[in-house]
């Protein structure tokens, strides 16, 4: 992967552990440039993913990744790192199993370990719909070559026995979709994976730079931006950079980030939250959801169980968390595990989410010329990180749409041709 | 049809107790008689009270101001018929009889506050929700009518939801009130 | 039995008249009641309580109180227990945790030998290949060795704890002396008060001081108990401020239960927490028997326990001086103090077990068994950082400080500053006055604006200026590291060498490296070792400690158990006025929503079958029934289902379908008119609420000129549906006052009537089964009497309850769709069959433009019936409608069902437009695997297209 | 849990009340093009910081009001009855 990259391997550790020599920094500090040929707003796992195979896959290097933050900051490093590619339509099935391709060989494509853990992943049935659509989901897996099937609660039992199944609780479990391939990774590592292979092939990762505005000519609004337009370049609060096209990977900051190029979204941000548990011996051994109950819950290598939810039903850009999620989280889970009421809650986060109507992202060009959106990720960018960088940069290289993503165009909410995974969706984790 | 049996949705005997200081009682079966209206029509300015305070009509009958141009007027069982006769119907108003629709009960005592506040985030101080105060609110999770009506000088609530909630919001004000002495009757259970 | 038990102190909490058992790794112990786990223990002379997470190094006692990262323990079925704080209780079953085979002798402590392998981010950077090894192998080895408890998988307290609403006007989070003083004051001042004190008493500080601060402490707890105004929580955390001051508390005192979660809204929050004392970082610096200033302290004078025989203390602050004296004072040999301030140090201790020798800065070692450090302090800012604020550090005094907060939010006592106790209390005093003059503000303003409220007595009050005199900021060195290396982060095993590392590998900022080491992402949070961190990130930067920032501390502010956050399990359960009556017969529920209904009473294709050929009664109460009134119901209804509805006559009733905006399938369901200016509309049974809020936002929002009242009367309404061909020769015998004739009743109709003597029952002609059927609505308080005389008395016809799988398959038969279930969130009305309804001709129907749209539109999916060639296959519902042998999806089954009449096979499906013409033959994909050949009907209908049955 | 100011009720715990988001005004369904129709029913402002929404008081006193609310701090002010 690397042109001037220090390879990671058993051996180094042995070296380093002898001589107690200091590593390398995995990223370089590099010095702004006036101008690239494509500047990416958003240093998360969208954007570090497509300025690495924009230099990869297409030789286009001269990329800049600006973020206001640090790498990762977003929802990148406060998702809960579950990939999966059990999805409702035929084109999300395809879209994600890319993505799970692309995330089985990461730790030697990056030579970094994301700690890929492909432990099966049950979405748990409540109800007899839930289990039609576990059954839909299924069946359109199955013909699309994915690993999944529905399975019975015995079944259920046998793979993850801290679930109660018993059939007399509020909401016994008829069932559940079981993918085996679907797992959790290390969400840090992949981020820095990407960013260090993507500085290591000359790209620049310009953290504490905020774009404050995105330069256009010729547009119909004001300043030259909005539709008919193109992008020249952008200000930022460490300077003007030009550039002739921009990709905005800016997730729940996406609305504010595009009506910098005049260019309206159908999104709105609502926060989605998670919380941990402090360690236990491990005994939860798949990752389990439950869309009736809102819930998913997987126990890290640390003992700790991680928990998420559906986004808040309440728009926000505030990142505080509430009481309520908390209590709602608690109280489904031990409907799921009775067995672990004295667990203690030891941390509650949340991350931005830029929800869209139909559960699906905005991918592409759009009507200002050079500035591209790979944005309405909602709940599931992490998931689609690689993919999503993949198609981007194939897009941006080319000039052309990639096939992958051709039904997530932003001209779809003018078309009024909606993708319907929302059905699946209801909490898709 | 005074030879049916009225079947209320709570099949419990009131609940105390032993120091008296809560009691718990199934109210079902009591009148209940919704009118909407504007305040200007002859039913509003007859029935007077505003959203959120109630007053005693000389004939006994509770009328609430249970929304901003809606009252609910609680009656003793079987008095639908002359309640919804004393309301005035000119202009456009409806009154519809809601004694079927409805689940209620009563709480009092010393400690019902205590039991309430464990199920029911409206603030119960004398100033917030002094006696003949009307409100709404989530009670155990179910949408609840509330009115404060003090009885003897003692803290006492009518607490009504819609008729099928009945049996669930019965137990779990009385699971609030186990705490307080209250011994949870056989068959009931908000598992 | 007590070796380090000393002779009684004036302070010292426990009960030496009382003798409390307990156990300790299956060994038999003894303390008193006030004793903590970890107090008993160290009386009884244990050193070691635990093994660290990643080395498995020996552990003892550290902090000695809630914090201390050393003494998470296992209690009975109950893990991670903080013995430094939980009080002990008669037969307690204590053991250690994160161990293996065993504390003394413990397997784990190879790592040790490795650890220089070991360093930060070590696991990034090998095992990428092969990949599948990760997860196989070398992930299974490495959950074996997680910390942490166990679960007790057959105890359970869920649904066990209760949970409380509150509404203080000040709530002060601590319990010192000067949380104590605000509460008082606020409480003189007309608020009402929650104070609220993580241990399990007031005081603080105070507590472990010397006689005068005890004096001092004994007026104040009579104070607070005397006055009427201050409701106190003891052994109870503020554990989160959310936004305007949503307060959460976790209250372990309550005598029935040993969790309580408190949900206050305060006008006023007081952060009032004190200091937490911060570990120095040097070589060993984990080693049992290096102990902070304040542990000793506690120690020797809460629980009368001498920590050690020989101690060195190092000193920065009057806290160590005192250590220097409570230790005396219990007999301690203090073998030397280093002052700090002056530039002593400490750079390594040595010894496994515990303490045995101490290297000098200045080259000298000196034999001891105990290590007392007191060289600064961290604000725990949680409740700070909760309410937006971010803390600002002070170099003078070498601890972060409030910055800017909200007016709902103050801070008193040590975290704002230092002072001698009566200028702690005047603060306190100053910013409880402070506090309820803003709350009393508040509490005015939600008086005026609610409806219900007694109008407030008085003006406004005045906004009242902060003109507190701030606390002063005594000087204090930077004592953060030696010239060693030393841990940081006590519960994650993480050094500052490993944070070191990790900033030279460009992990350079707070938040970067936190992720990248783990640092302060372990059970303590933060608490003892954020501070450090961001030192030692100064250092690697070498910047100042200001401009390194720290991590957001999240709530809450320290654990709270899943089962107390749960609380009680309140899920409503909604239930039909012969919900009883079903359960007593027989009857199999079905949970759907909130409703509990029957599925079955027995075979559900006889009960079918016996809607056919006789008369069936099923409940559908759950229906959604809005009643509807006034002048202008016909345009509210022609605005939001998608047909007509101006001409409607009374006493006839029609279908309806909504839509949404976009125009795709929301609800369905009948509407009649009984009068002139009355209607009643039902709706799906999940969708009730729903459509109640749709009209209630058309009637407020866009139609505030209509007038129309809706009532929801689901409840109050029981709905009984009688179907089958004999369903008319039953009403005869029961039905007063209307003629059930097919010509004075005719299809589609409503009339009102008695029934079995009820009056004011509404009876609609209408079938969701396709058979001769009516559907009762009956006021519920009489709705078992009449449920009951139409089985009665029809028993001869063969009555019989139904339940709602033999009515599935009855629709099914009939063809009639589901929404959300034959429909989904992309169709459309017109291609979900409804093309024929929908009147494009109107000035205003939900979605209209959508809708139009759809008309144009010919590759959206059509719904068709559909029947096996095999009669006898029953296709699951969701099976795929694929192009032949290939993987190419056309279509999905939406339902389908074995039908008793038909005595074969029939479905609904969406399907490709171009194979929606009848007689079209489609492959489906089975479950299994195989795949079969179906054709598309003609209608959606499987029985009787033309409706001959119903219209009889 | 925000406080809602309902104009009947006084601040209220928002999850007794319905969030329906930013107020958008609906176009003539008469008149309106596809494109103005769909602008409605899908684009929003979203932006961080003061915004007109729309709250229903579900558990109170069932009245559709608007409110400012700040989405950068959760800050509301105003209120009016629609």
């Amino acid at each position: 992967m690397s042109r001037h990259g220090y390879r990671y391997s058993a051996g180094k550790l042995l070296k380093h552990g002898v001589t107690r020599g200091d590593w390398p920094r995995m990223w370089s500090k590099p010095e702004r440039r006036d101008s690239y040929d494509v500047v990416i707003v958003g240093g998360g796992l969208h954007g570090l993913a497509t300025a690495y195979y924009l230099a990869k896959n297409h030789g286009i290097t001269n990329v800049a990744v600006v973020d206001k933050g640090y790498l990762g900051g977003g929802g990148s490093g406060r998702n809960t790192a579950i990939v999966r590619s059990n999805y409702l339509t035929p084109e999300g099935v395809a879209f994600y199993d890319r993505s799970l391709q692309l995330y089985n060989t990461m730790a030697s494509d990056l030579n970094l370990n994301v700690m890929l853990s492909r432990r099966g992943h049950l979405t748990l049935a409540h109800t007899d719909s839930a289990l039609r659509t576990m059954t839909w989901r299924a069946e359109v897996n199955k013909l699309l070559d994915i690993d999944s099937s529905v399975i019975d609660p015995e079944e259920v039992k046998r793979l993850t026995p801290s679930l109660d199944v018993s059939s007399d609780t509020r909401y016994p479990i008829l069932g559940a979709l079981y993918h085996p391939p679907g797992g959790i990774v290390r969400h840090d590592a992949v981020v820095w994976g990407y960013a260090r292979a993507a500085d290591h092939l000359g790209v620049h990762l310009l953290q504490d730079t905020e774009v404050l505005d995105i330069s256009c000519s010729g547009g119909d609004g004001p300043d030259g931006k909005g539709p008919g337009g193109r992008v020249t370049g952008v200000r930022t609060s460490r300077g003007d950079i030009s550039a002739p096209v921009v990709v905005n990977c800016t997730a729940g900051w996406a609305s504010l980030i595009s009506n910098m190029a005049g260019v309206p979204l159908a999104i709105t941000t609502h926060p989605l939250q998670a919380a941990v548990t402090e360690p236990c011996k491990v005994f939860l051994p798949t990752v389990v959801v439950s869309g009736s109950l809102h819930v998913y819950v997987s126990q890290t290598d640390r003992g700790e169980l991680v928990f998420g939810a559906s986004v808040d039903p309440i728009g926000t850009y505030r990142v505080n968390g509430t009481l309520e999620f908390t209590e709602e989280l608690a109280g489904h889970v031990l409907e799921l595990m009775p067995g672990i009421s004295k667990m203690r809650l030891m941390r509650q986060w949340s991350g931005l989410c830029d929800m869209t109507p139909d559960y699906s992202p905005i991918m592409g060009f759009t009507a200002v010329d050079g500035y591209l959106v790979d944005v309405g990720w909602g709940t599931y960018g992490f998931k689609a990180g690689p993919v999503a960088g993949e198609t981007m940069a194939e897009t941006i290289a080319t000039g052309r749409t990639a096939d992958l993503i051709a039904s997530f165009g932003i001209e779809r909410f003018t078309e009024g041709d909606l993708v319907g995974e929302k059905g699946a969706a209801a909490v898709g984790h | 049809m005074s030879e049916i049996d009225f079947r209320g949705p709570v099949d419990s005997v009131a609940l105390s107790a032993p120091d008296g200081a809560i009691t718990l009682a199934d109210e079902s079966s009591c009148t209940k008689v919704l009118v909407r209206g504007a305040r200007k029509t002859a039913a509003g300015i007859h029935l007077k009270v505003t959203y959120g305070r109630s007053r005693r009509r000389k004939d006994g009958v509770l009328v609430c101001g249970s929304r901003p141009g809606e009252w609910t007027l609680l009656a003793e069982p079987g008095r639908s018929g002359d309640v919804a006769e004393s309301i005035p119907s000119e202009g456009f108003v409806s009154i519809v009889d809601i004694t079927h629709g409805r689940a209620m009960l009563r709480i009092s005592g010393r400690d019902a506050v205590g039991a309430l506040a464990k199920v029911c985030n409206v603030d119960l101080a004398d100033d917030m929700t002094p006696d003949g105060a009307v409100f709404s609110g989530s009670v155990a999770k179910v949408t609840c009518d509330l009115v404060r009506d003090d009885r003897d000088g003692e803290r006492s609530y009518l607490i009504s939801c819609e008729r099928s909630f009945g049996r669930y919001l019965f137990s779990a004000v009385a699971d609030a009130c186990v705490e307080f002495g209250v011994d949870m009757p056989p068959g009931l259970s908000i598992h | 039995m007590s070796p380090r038990r000393i002779p009684s102190r004036p302070g010292e909490l426990i009960d030496r008249s009382t003798t409390v058992s307990f156990t300790w790794n299956g060994r038999a112990f003894t303390g008193h009641q006030g004793d903590t786990i970890a107090s008993a223990l160290a009386a009884a002379g244990v050193e070691i309580f635990s093994r660290s997470m990643k080395y498995h190094r020996r552990r003892g006692i550290f902090s000695a109180n809630h914090w201390d990262p050393n003494l998470s323990v296992q209690v009975g079925d109950e893990p991670n227990v903080r013995a430094g704080s939980r009080r002990l209780l008669e037969g307690m079953q204590v053991s250690a945790q994160n161990v293996w085979p065993s504390l003394r002798f413990d397997l784990g402590t190879a790592n040790q030998l490795v650890g220089r392998f070991l360093s930060a981010g070590f696991y990034y950077k090998t095992f990428m290949r092969p990949q599948f090894l990760w997860h196989s192998l070398y992930q299974r080895i490495l959950r074996k060795f997680a910390p942490g408890g166990r679960i007790h998988w057959n105890t359970s307290t869920h649904g066990a704890y209760d949970k409380r609403y509150a509404h203080p006007d000040v709530l002060i989070a601590g319990g010192g002396p000067a949380g104590m003083a605000a509460a008082l004051s606020a409480a003189e001042a007309g608020a009402t008060v929650m104070l609220v004190e993580q241990e399990p008493e007031l005081g603080g500080h105070l507590r472990w001081g010397a006689n005068d601060d005890l004096e001092v402490l004994a007026d104040l707890r009579s104070a607070v108990e005397a006055s009427p105004g201050i409701e106190v929580l003891v052994d109870s955390t503020v554990s989160g401020r959310y936004d305007h001051n949503w307060i959460a508390i976790n209250q372990r005192s309550h005598p029935l239960a040993p969790e309580r979660l408190i949900k206050a809204r305060a006008g006023s929050l007081v952060v009032a927490p004190g200091l937490i004392e911060r570990p120095y970082v040097f070589a060993g610096n984990d080693t049992p028997g290096v102990m902070l200033a304040g542990a000793v302290r506690r120690l020797t004078n809460l629980w009368a326990v001498r920590p050690g025989d020989r101690a060195v203390v190092l000193t920065a602050s009057s806290e160590g001086d005192s250590a220097v004296a409570d230790l005396e004072s219990a007999g301690v040999e203090i073998v030397e103090v280093l002052d700090a301030r002056s530039g002593a140090d400490i750079v390594k201790v040595d010894g496994r077990g515990r303490v045995r020798k101490v290297h000098l800065g200045d080259g000298r070692t000196l034999a001891a068994d105990l290590v007392v450090t007191a060289t600064g302090w961290t604000a725990p800012t949680s409740l700070l950082n909760m309410a937006g604020d971010r803390p600002v550090y002070d170099p003078v005094a070498a601890r972060y400080f409030p910055h800017a907060l909200p007016d709902n939010v103050l801070a008193t006592g040590g975290i704002t500053g230092d002072g001698s106790i009566a200028e702690l209390l005047a603060h306190g005093r100053e910013t409880g006055e402070l506090a309820a003059a803003r709350a009393l503000r508040i509490r005015h303003d939600v008086l005026t604006t609610t409806a219900r409220s007694t109008s407030p007595k008085g003006p406004r009050p005045e906004t009242v200026p902060d003109d507190r005199i701030p606390l002063r900021r005594v000087p204090h060195p930077e004592c953060y590291r030696s010239s060693t290396h030393g841990l940081v982060d006590f519960s994650e095993d993480i050094s500052s060498k490993d944070l070191m590392q990790a900033a030279s590998e460009g992990f350079d900022s707070i938040e970067l490296m936190k992720r990248y080491t783990t640092v302060t992402m372990g059970p303590s949070q933060g608490k003892l070792e954020t501070v450090n961190a961001a030192s030692v990130l100064a250092e690697a930067r070498q910047v100042d400690m200001a401009d390194v920032g720290t991590t957001v501390w999240r709530p809450p502010f320290s654990p709270i158990s899943l089962g107390a956050l749960a609380g009680r399990i309140f899920e409503p359960v909604r239930r039909s006025a012969l919900q009883d009556w079903h359960e007593a017969n027989g009857a199999v529920n079905l949970l759907a929503g909130q409703w509990v209904r029957p599925d079955r009473y027995g075979d559900p294709m006889a009960e079918a079958l016996n809607v056919r050929n006789n008369v069936g009664l099923i409940d559908v109460t759950p229906l959604g029934k809005l009643d509807l009134r006034g002048p202008d119901v016909p345009k509210l209804l022609e605005l939001v289902y998608v047909n007509r509805w101006q001409k409607l006559k009374v006493g006839r009733v029609r279908y309806g379908a909504m839509v949404g905006e976009d125009g795709v399938v929301s609800d369905d369901g009948v509407t009649g008119r009984l009068a002139k200016d009355h209607y009643l509309m039902t709706t799906t049974s999940s969708g009730a609420g729903a459509v109640w809020e749709m009209l209630e936002d058309w009637l407020q929002t866009y139609r505030s000129d209509w007038e129309v009242h809706v009532t929801p009367v689901t409840g109050g309404l029981t709905s009984i549906n009688v179907a089958g061909p004999r369903s008319r020769d039953l009403l005869e015998r029961l039905v007063g006052g209307v003629d059930l004739s097919a010509d004075a009743f005719p299809y589609f109709s409503v009339r009102t009537g008695t029934v079995a003597g009820v009056a004011d029952c509404i009876i609609w002609r209408i079938g969701f089964t396709g058979e001769l059927s009516y559907e009762l609505h009956v006021p519920s308080g009489h709705a078992l009497h009449v449920w009951e005389s139409l089985l009665a008395t029809g028993s001869d016809l063969g009555a019989a309850p139904f339940g709602v799988e033999a009515q599935r398959i009855l629709r099914l038969e009939k063809g009639h769709y589901i929404v959300g279930q034959d429909t989904d969130g992309l169709s459309k009305a017109p291609t979900a069959g409804l093309a024929g309804l929908v009147k494009l001709d109107k000035e205003d129907t939900v979605g209209l433009p959508e809708l139009r749209a759809a008309f144009d539109r010919t590759d959206l999916p059509v719904l068709v019936g559909l029947q096996p060639d095999d009669p006898t296959v029953v296709p699951e519902e969701a099976c795929q409608i694929v192009a032949g042998d290939s993987n190419e999806i056309l279509g999905r089954v939406t339902s389908s069902r074995m039908s008793p009449t038909l005595g074969r096979s029939i479905c609904l499906a969406q399907v490709d437009p171009k194979l929606a013409a009848a007689g079209t033959s489609v492959t489906v994909k089975l479950v299994d695997g195989s795949r079969i050949t179906a054709t598309v009907q003609e209608h959606h209908a499987h029985l009787d297209p033309e409706g001959e049955r119903q219209r009889v | 849990m925000i406080l809602v100011p309902c104009p009947n009720c006084g601040p209220r715990n928002s999850s007794d009340l319905r969030n329906t988001g930013e107020v958008v005004p609906r176009p003539d369904a008469a008149t309106a093009s596809l494109s103005e129709w769909r602008s409605y029913l899908y684009l929003r402002d979203n932006p961080a910081g003061w915004v007109t929404e729309t709250w229903y008081c579900r558990s109170g006193c069932r009245t559709y009001f608007t409110i400012e609310r700040n989405t950068a701090t959760n800050e509301v002010r105003g209120l009016e009855r629609t």
